[in-house]
């Protein structure tokens, strides 16, 4: 059974921010909702680096151990997704993830937080595959087209790898091999087997 | 580029100077990590800034704005010193170096320790570094040419190439990126003030060629200037047009200028904007024709000013020309939206009002192929004569079929061509050159020599005689002379002349050396010369600058008269200008972009804590950076490690406030961009290359305090 | 996995491996070690310590608030069938007990603390809800609510304040349960009000604030992680026991004793339940005449 | 030509739209790596993977649109864009992964260059400054106000009296057509971006 995972090769990532926007793009996404989002560390100082980060779609995904209405589920592949139709924005996801993933666009009645968004690996949810209701609730459904994540794609310096978890384990471990450094940082957390 | 962006893979050492491609290029990071990775090739990143480039370096060079030369020149110094250099690359194909190795001796270690602020032990190992790992590509931005001596440290960069024999090989090369996606496609076409395109000059021939192209009279063309005088004088640059205007340096032109058009062209990258916004105020008509209403726009408080609304580049066509000499063809992708006009339209409209239609389309029946057409007819320095829009066209929707390692196609309509036909592209069939001066292929599978340009002979001052041509043996494979040759006679202007020298496999402009001495230059090798506000009032007198040039571009231009030691008691602080990742140039498209805006939403001012903390500013507080000509902006303050104790950065990408006022309410209703701020050009200082004039950004002065 | 465990091994082997390739080490002395640190500080923040107690707690707490509701039902019910309701034998005499002020503040209070309380077991028991939509307006009403409330409170604080500190036989009457297990009628140690309407004052205004504050910065949604860990586990302990006052207060006024849901209706309490029932503010009575 | 491997999916009834719930087996496309990974991995080792193709074109979600090639804006690297269309739409951005110099990546510039056609601040219709407020003009009135008035200052102060400052963002053609403007308009006074 293929795995899907999310690998940022730290030594790669410049800081470009494609990532991000190729999402906020390509899902239409709202301004403030980061499904996707650059971090970095020591800036301006020797040592220097960056890291994207999104839903990692973790193993044991705490956001689904907690969510209140169990509106998270996870696919036989790993995608972990929400259902907007049941979520009702309670927020305990976001305390559960590792990551900070889980992002809730507000709107409601008194600026309440609105259904949790989070990244979807670009395989869209729960409603019907390619529908409007698709579109608008959780984005462009790729994986269904078989294509790879937008982020992933359109990462700059291919320092973003996405996919089956042989494949860009492989991948990264040939790079590791050859420069001599690297860290999968975020594995050991997102992916216990 | 004379090679190109995917040939860095094959570098072994990647040598950056005045770039910071993580921000300004992030893809091409792609193939330089991959050099770095696979090849082991050290990253030296030299800068006065720790970039988001300089955090994937190797080595980093921390130096002192405007003084590259000095450190370039202590490069070549030391790596002849230790016998480093590539005897036979200059034995055979460069001139001048002795002229050359007798200036650069002056940039001992110690020497341009003193004058840069680089340790001597980090020249040596960065020395040994570029001597050790061939072929070593040397790579520059707007970092090395935003100077007054911007002309001298780009030559000093290629010397160093030619020193180490880095010319014309595969992983070599001198590579500039350069910035606007078609900037390398506009400057093949000089839209410029001293050239007609494809760099033919202002001169009578090359007037003739190009009404013969055109298909026009050269009288009626010259009946059509003020006089003949002003059809062979350079004309305002974009740089300082605006003196035309104000006149504050006198200017060398019958009229002052009276309306501008800014055809998708921001004014907030010009240096000494306060002064720019004079002019606006001043002039009779301002034309604005962009997609995005730009600062120039809100900036213009007058009733002088119109706004045509061009289309974005993805609803019309055209060919682009790539920093690696690459065209694509661009293609349309949608109708254009609203009521936008393309560009095209819009001239066609303008040229039939002019009166001069008939002449001005008279081979031009399509647009755009026509004029692709008409370009390649007449471009024969560069040759771009291969460049027909089917053959554009035709690479474009193959791409997929280049190797990303060669960029030449293997199998597929463009079977052995290189992608995008790297000019010079001589004929219909010729596939491209993809690195420039490379004797290892034949000329008509894309080697070049070295060009003749400057005649076969020279006698330097000290009576020293020298060959212009190639040493015998070296030329390209299949060459009728194994050796040295000057240039075709007649090759500029007659394509058949450019035909017959390629079926004798020779290339038609010569095989000639690589100058390290440029007599034509005011330096005829580079030398450091103090910027003109220079920090280091106490080295002035030892690398004083220029003397002033009264007719530059239809200026005056000062140069010596503008170097003032005691500058510097009262502006302490250094100032540079650079990118951001998020933005583009004046940022009239990506500050309209709500990602984008919404990821960099403000305009800053990097500060080294130990400056911060002596002026008793805090992260995020406000304050005034003022400039010695008067400029002044009020910015937000971020704290950072990336620039030293003497320097402030500004990126310039924002407009929207000027000098401590916001112009929001000038834009048209509703266009008012997401991200507003101090365009930092506000504060740039005076400064122009002595002969570009491009703009010295990158090595003013300026002082600061708490708002 | 093993793939997992050789990316880890390469990252162990990091200084053996690097020492062929001196040349390749980033500028600056920083080891992946480091890197790894420093990307765990800033991104987990502090997960590791608190995320996996997080998880158990919010996944096993909504059961207490079942607990709860669920016994006190049956404590009612006990409470009704063997003690009954209190009713005490009316003279008809009237003292004026609660002002308009105090009854409008109270009634405010009242409607938003209901609305609050049902919808915000409404979020916590969203899946039997089925949760979406529906959930979610509940959850804008209980923030709507929470606004309402905390005017009201305030001002029900200042209203009521005066009577609510404790005293020495609020002790007693605690002791004694308020009398309310017994059927005979006898005086209970208490003033104006008795000690566990103090109780529920307190908790209720006071708890109430916290409770909107905690609230306020869940709405928010801005603050660190692991702060919003901190104020959601407080918020839902004191929403425990505003809810079991709640209902208790629910039960007493308008089942368990005949008459107090009248009295704050009409601001006039029976002279003989005030005398059994709040027998020191009857005394001061008494006194002014 | 990433390292892709799709293996056929269910059938499914056509026209009825499938749902991805996870109670639903799904079993289409299994194994599939980011074309980044594949790219890169191809890169780094020399292989060529090649993507096996899926039995059934997968369903798209934007039927009848067709792939135009074109090059990002935004600086001089040259990057490739899928841009796709449909009825006239530009409706998605998508990855040009094949491209030879950007190979699909982007910066968030480029990720973004849709949003020159989506955004709201675009000029609408031509503009000018009246009393100073904008106001709305025709395209004939702005073409015949602007040309007199340049050939008025022509007439009155001579060729030079205007510059023309042209743009490193259109096409060659372009540019082309702007530096035989002004030569045919008769002065030098024009520039770019290039000289700064």
């Amino acid at each position: 059974m293929a795995r899907m995972k999310f690998l940022c090769d730290i030594e790669r990532c410049i800081a470009c921010n494609g990532c991000v926007v190729a999402c906020k793009e390509g899902h239409q996404l709202p301004v403030g909702v980061n499904r996707r989002r650059v971090v970095i560390i020591n800036e301006g100082k020797p040592g220097e680096r960056s890291i994207s980060i999104a839903c990692m779609h973790c193993s044991d995904a705490p956001c689904i151990a907690v969510c209140p209405v169990g509106a998270i589920y996870q696919r036989e592949d790993g995608i972990v997704l929400v259902n907007k139709d049941i979520c009702i924005g309670c927020g305990y996801c976001f305390m559960a993830c590792p990551f900070g993933a889980p992002q809730f666009p507000r709107g409601n009645a008194f600026g309440a937080r609105g259904a949790m968004d989070k990244c979807t690996f670009c395989a869209g949810g729960p409603a019907p595959t390619f529908s409007e209701k698709e579109r608008r609730l959780y984005g462009q459904n790729r994986i269904a087209e078989g294509k790879v994540p937008l982020c992933a794609g359109m990462c700059s310096t291919k320092a973003l790898l996405a996919g089956d978890s042989a494949v860009i384990a492989d991948i990264f471990r040939e790079r590791v091999a050859r420069r001599g450094s690297g860290i999968a940082w975020g594995w050991s957390k997102a992916y216990k087997e | 580029m004379t090679n190109s962006m995917n040939d860095i893979r094959h570098s072994r050492c990647i040598f950056m100077i005045g770039s910071n491609a993580a921000e300004a290029h992030p893809v091409s990071l792609q193939h330089i990590l991959y050099a770095k990775e696979v090849n082991g090739a050290p990253l030296i990143v030299v800068d006065p800034r720790f970039t988001k480039l300089a955090a994937k370096a190797t080595e980093y060079v921390r130096i002192r704005p405007g003084t590259d030369t000095a450190f370039l020149m202590g490069l070549i110094n030391y790596i002849i010193e230790n016998d480093w250099h590539d005897k036979e690359f200059i034995r055979t194909r460069v001139a001048g170096f002795e002229e050359m190795r007798k200036v650069a001796a002056h940039y001992t270690p110690e020497v341009v320790e003193e004058i840069t602020g680089v340790p001597k032990d980090q020249l040596a190992r960065v020395a040994k570094l570029l001597a050790t790992h061939r072929p070593g590509t040397v790579i520059w931005c707007m970092g090395i040419t935003q100077h007054h001596i911007g002309s001298s440290n780009t030559r000093a960069c290629c010397i160093l190439q030619l020193v180490l024999g880095n010319m014309g090989v595969s992983g070599g090369g001198t590579n500039i990126f350069r910035g606007h996606d078609n900037v390398q496609g506009a400057t093949d076409v000089c839209v410029l003030s001293h050239s007609l395109p494809a760099y033919y000059g202002l001169k009578e021939g090359s007037w003739k060629h190009w009404c013969k192209v055109w298909g026009v009279d050269f009288e009626w063309i010259k009946g059509r200037f003020h006089s003949k005088e002003y059809v062979h004088k350079k004309g305002f640059t974009l740089a300082r047009w605006y003196e035309g205007v104000i006149q504050e340096d006198k200017i060398t032109q019958y009229t002052p200028i009276r309306a501008v058009v800014f055809w998708g062209c921001a004014s907030n990258s010009q240096s000494q904007y306060h002064k720019l916004k004079k002019a606006l105020d001043k002039l009779d008509l301002v034309v604005i024709i962009d997609p995005f209403p730009t600062t120039t726009a809100a900036m213009c408080e007058k009733d002088n000013v119109y706004l045509l609304p061009s289309t974005s580049q993805y609803e019309t066509e055209g060919s682009v020309t790539s920093s690696s000499r690459q065209a694509q063809w661009r293609y349309k992708v949608v109708d254009p939206l609203y009521e936008s006009k393309t560009d095209y339209e819009i001239m066609e409209e303008f040229v039939k009002r002019f009166g001069f239609a008939d002449k001005f389309y008279k081979n031009i029946k399509k647009v755009p192929e026509d004029v692709t057409r008409e370009i390649a007819r007449g471009a024969l320095t560069i040759g771009l004569c291969g460049w027909l829009p089917e053959r554009i066209k035709k690479h474009t929707d193959n791409w997929h079929t280049f190797d990303v390692d060669t960029l030449q196609a293997k199998g597929g309509p463009c079977d052995g061509e290189y992608y995008g036909l790297p000019w010079p592209c001589w004929t219909e069939t010729h596939p491209g050159t993809p690195i420039l001066y490379d004797i290892s292929k034949p000329v008509t599978k894309g080697g070049l020599p070295f060009r003749a340009r400057f005649g076969t002979e020279y006698t330097y001052p000290d009576g020293r005689k020298e060959s212009l041509l190639a040493a015998p043996g070296v030329a390209n494979p299949g060459s009728e002379v194994m050796g040295g040759y000057p240039e075709f006679p007649g090759w500029k202007t007659d394509i058949n002349v450019i035909r017959e020298a390629l079926k004798r496999g020779m290339a038609p402009f010569g095989n000639g050396r690589a100058r390290c001495y440029c007599w034509n230059f005011p330096d005829p090798v580079p030398v450091h010369r103090e910027p003109l506000h220079s920090p280091r009032p106490d080295l002035i007198k030892k690398y004083p600058t220029y003397p002033d040039k009264p007719d530059h571009y239809r200026v005056y231009t000062r140069f010596a008269s503008e170097q003032k030691p005691e500058l510097v008691k009262e502006f302490p602080l250094i100032l540079i200008t650079g990118r951001m990742v998020e933005h583009m140039g004046g940022g009239a498209e990506t500050r309209s972009n709500k990602y984008l805006a919404e990821l960099a939403p403000e305009m800053y001012a990097e500060v080294n804590v130990k400056v911060a903390n002596d002026h008793g500013i805090r992260e995020g507080d406000y304050m005034w950076i003022e400039s010695p000509e008067g400029g002044r902006i009020k910015v937000k303050a971020k704290i950072t490690d990336r620039v030293d104790e003497r320097t402030i950065f500004l990126p310039f990408h924002f407009g929207g406030y000027f000098m401590g006022k916001s112009f929001a309410g000038n834009y048209p209703e509703e266009l008012v961009p997401y991200a507003l701020g101090e365009p930092a050009n506000i504060v740039t200082n005076y400064g122009y290359d002595i002969i570009t004039q491009i703009q010295g950004t990158k090595e003013g002065l300026c002082r600061i305090k708490k708002a | 996995m093993k793939k997992a465990l050789a990316l880890g091994l390469t990252t162990v082997l990091w200084p053996v491996l690097a020492a062929g390739a001196d040349i390749l080490r980033p500028y600056g002395p920083v080891s992946p070690v480091e890197v790894f640190r420093k990307l765990n500080g800033l991104l987990l923040d502090a997960w590791p310590d608190e995320g996996r107690a997080f998880m158990e707690f919010i996944t096993s707490f909504n059961v207490y608030y079942l607990y709860l509701a669920l016994g006190l039902l049956g404590v009612f019910l006990l409470h009704y069938f063997v003690f009954g309701p209190r009713k005490i034998v009316h003279r008809g005499e009237k003292v004026p007990y609660y002002g308009f002020f105090t009854r409008f503040v109270h009634w405010g209070a009242a409607v938003s603390m209901t609305l609050l309380v049902l919808s915000g077991l409404a979020v916590l028991f969203a899946k039997a809800l089925g949760g979406g939509s529906l959930v979610m307006g509940l959850r804008s009403v209980h923030v709507g609510a929470a606004f309402i409330f905390v005017i009201f409170a305030v001002f029900l604080f200042l209203a009521l304040v005066k009577d609510m500190f404790p005293a020495p036989y609020d002790l007693k009457w605690f002791l004694v349960l308020g009398g309310y297990l017994s059927r005979r009628t006898r005086p209970v140690p208490a003033g104006k009000f008795n000690a566990g309407q103090k109780l529920w004052f307190w908790v209720g205004t006071a708890g109430g604030l916290v409770m909107f504050y905690t609230g306020y910065k869940l709405y928010q949604f801005t603050a660190p992680v692991s702060y919003l860990r901190e104020v959601l586990k407080i918020h839902l302990y004191l929403g425990l026991a505003v809810l079991g006052l709640f209902l208790i207060h629910l039960y007493m006024s308008v089942i368990a004793v005949k008459g107090a849901l009248q009295s704050m209706l009409t601001g006039y309490k029976d002279i003989e339940e005030v005398a059994v029932m709040h027998p020191k503010f009857y005394e001061k009575l008494r006194l002014k005449g | 030509m990433g390292a892709k491997k799709v293996f056929s999916r269910p059938a499914k009834a056509a026209g009825k739209p499938i749902t991805l719930n996870p109670k639903l087996a799904r079993r289409a496309f299994l194994k599939i790596a980011a074309a980044t990974a594949g790219l890169t991995g191809l890169a780094l080792s020399g292989k060529i993977v090649r993507r096996t193709e899926a039995k059934e074109a997968p369903k798209t979600p934007y039927p009848g649109s067709k792939i135009v090639r074109t090059i990002c804006t935004h600086c001089a690297v040259g990057c490739g864009i899928y841009a796709e269309v449909q009825n006239g739409v530009w409706v998605r951005q998508e990855i040009a992964q094949d491209h030879p110099i950007s190979r699909g990546g982007h910066c968030c510039k480029g990720a973004g260059a849709i949003d020159m056609i989506r955004t709201e601040k675009r000029l609408k219709y031509p503009l000018k400054r009246e009393g100073g407020r904008w106001k709305k003009i025709s395209w004939e009135q702005a073409f015949s106000e602007i040309c007199g008035k340049l050939l008025e200052i022509r007439e009155k102060y001579g060729p030079d009296a205007v510059h023309w400052n042209g743009s490193a963002k259109v096409s060659t053609e372009m540019a082309y057509l702007q530096r035989k403007l002004a030569a045919f308009w008769g002065t030098n006074n024009i520039d770019h971006q290039a000289r700064i």
